[in-house]
């Protein structure tokens, strides 16, 4: 059994770390991070990830902020000063989930943030 | 079977580490696992049994064992003019009870106390947002399988000038049964279990986000 | 001076790789750097040449070379029932002229025209945000010194029920003096150029973000 | 003339990879970026920058998101699936900037994102 699903979002091929930052494929199993004792349902779901270069020049696809325009050509011109931008996500969205509380109660509730929508430079 | 070994302390750890839940409503769609083995059978589904467990709790005007007749009928096709109908509930919000209605061209005037107090009712009435209730199916894992669930009525705006919207602002919760099972060394395990299934009991007129 | 040099070919990359300005306001203050060799002297600031060059576009109404008496004076600290008192502008939003104000309690009450145009006008008051002006000082780097700019009065919510506030809808700009300065072979080089200040000509209520 | 300065924000050391994401003390001067050409003022401002691991256990204060949680566990089981998620700005706020614009007017503008309020892991 794989413990996590990874796969390329549009062609299959395995992450070149060279490639702009997007948004990637990465099925989360619930069994997998220990929470099945306390996650009834669902069995996993699609979380997503964000990984790429944030590089000069930042395309426009890559959502970068002011900032991260910047902090781009701050580490250009000097690359000992400040990291690149890095590729995060810039939209999540939430998931249901009926689970155990503390109280050893079962409940349904959001879970905000969950599943990566869009990446960019940040 | 994991590709990492989690050590006990480790695994302290991993409990720690959680994401947290939100109370914000309405729930999003409960993505289920479509294995039919992780569904009740006909043997499972005994009303008489599974009324006993739920006890007090069965509430036969929030809830239903058969699709509901009503169901595409509901009130969500309630058209403005209907809604307007519904003469608000609770208390009428502060500031429009301290509300005049002077009106300044040159000289006072100052309405009525009869006209005051139908104008502030107006107000009250066009601000105010009701729950809307719909049968919603919960889907076979779930018992009674159909829930009477609130919304808030969102089709026009409830604010003077327009800009704010009906907007969920307080909860409360059925209890409804889950079928869970749960994999065991004698195979699969499964049994009927008490879960709190959230609804929207309040609207208010609100800003989005 | 830079630990890396810029090639030609990467400069038109710089260019191109530059932030995205916005267009709302207001204007957060400009830091300006300390040093007075950046400052114009008695002599740059002859009035009858600045305002040669300014034309038409110096606006007493609006600007000041000398600090103006009423500053403090402002419409700033308008209280509540004297911003009321102002008539609003322009047109009445279609959906408050829309209103009926039908109240329904067993049968319909249909206000007379008199009074629906007296209640339209009153929650148009009670809704509009005027666009209210104060004296800023730019500095003794922009010329003249002093604009009257616009804000928008917030000191209570303006919809009804509460929650939307008056934020800016519309801008205009006034055409200003900057003293400019640009290091040259033959030392500082500095010349008054004009610029665009931009301030807020019409609020509109809205909710917060 | 140093091209960039920087220094750490509370303690003056160097930057440690080692320690938790937060925020460090960045000047941006825009001569240093070869922007003075179309930047009259200001001269440069205080950006700041986002550096530092998100490490397993995810401290509160490093505000990260459910996705992170989810997705520093994934890096714990298998750190070969996807990567740590990143320490980058969960608040940003805007500058004013007096500049040339296309058409060679001179404007007053707000510049939004610029500078670096808070960060977290994303």
């Amino acid at each position: 059994q794989v413990a996590l699903k990874t796969a390329e979002a549009t062609d299959g091929a395995s992450v070149d770390p060279k490639q702009g930052c997007k948004k990637h494929e990465l099925y989360v199993s619930f069994r997998d991070l220990g929470w099945q004792d306390w996650i009834i349902a669902p069995e996993g779901y699609a979380a997503y990830y964000c990984e790429g270069e944030c590089v000069f020049p930042l395309n426009s696809y890559m959502n970068a902020t002011n900032h991260a325009i910047v902090q781009t050509l701050v580490h250009f011109i000097n690359p000992e000063t400040v990291p690149k931008p890095c590729c995060a996500p810039t939209q999540l969205h939430g998931i249901s989930v009926l689970y155990f509380d503390d109280s050893s109660n079962v409940i349904l509730k959001k879970y905000r943030n969950m599943v990566v929508r869009a990446c960019g430079c940040h | 079977s994991l590709g990492f070994r989690i050590e006990e302390g480790m695994c302290q750890h991993f409990y720690l580490l959680r994401p947290i839940p939100s109370d914000s409503l309405p729930i999003v769609e409960l993505k289920e696992d479509p294995d039919p083995i992780l569904d009740p059978k006909e043997q499972d589904l005994n009303e008489t049994e599974l009324k006993a467990i739920l006890g007090s709790k069965f509430d036969q005007n929030f809830m239903s064992i058969s699709p509901p007749e009503d169901k595409y009928a509901g009130q969500d096709d309630l058209n403005e003019s209907e809604v307007m109908k519904q003469r608000p509930t609770g208390t009428m919000p502060k500031e429009i009870k301290a509300m005049e209605f002077e009106i300044q061209h040159g000289k006072k005037h100052k309405p009525s106390k009869k006209l005051r107090r139908r104008l502030q009712l107006w107000l009250w009435t066009y601000a105010f947002c009701p729950v809307v209730h719909t049968w919603q199916d919960l889907g076979n894992r779930f018992w009674p399988r159909y829930v009477k669930v609130g919304s808030c009525y969102n089709k026009r705006s409830c604010s003077v000038p327009e800009g704010m919207v009906c907007k969920p602002a307080k909860s409360s919760h059925f209890t409804v049964l889950r079928w869970r099972c749960l994999q065991r060394k004698g195979g699969l395990k499964c049994a009927w279990i008490p879960v709190q299934y959230p609804i929207i009991s309040e609207c208010k007129c609100s800003c989005p986000n």
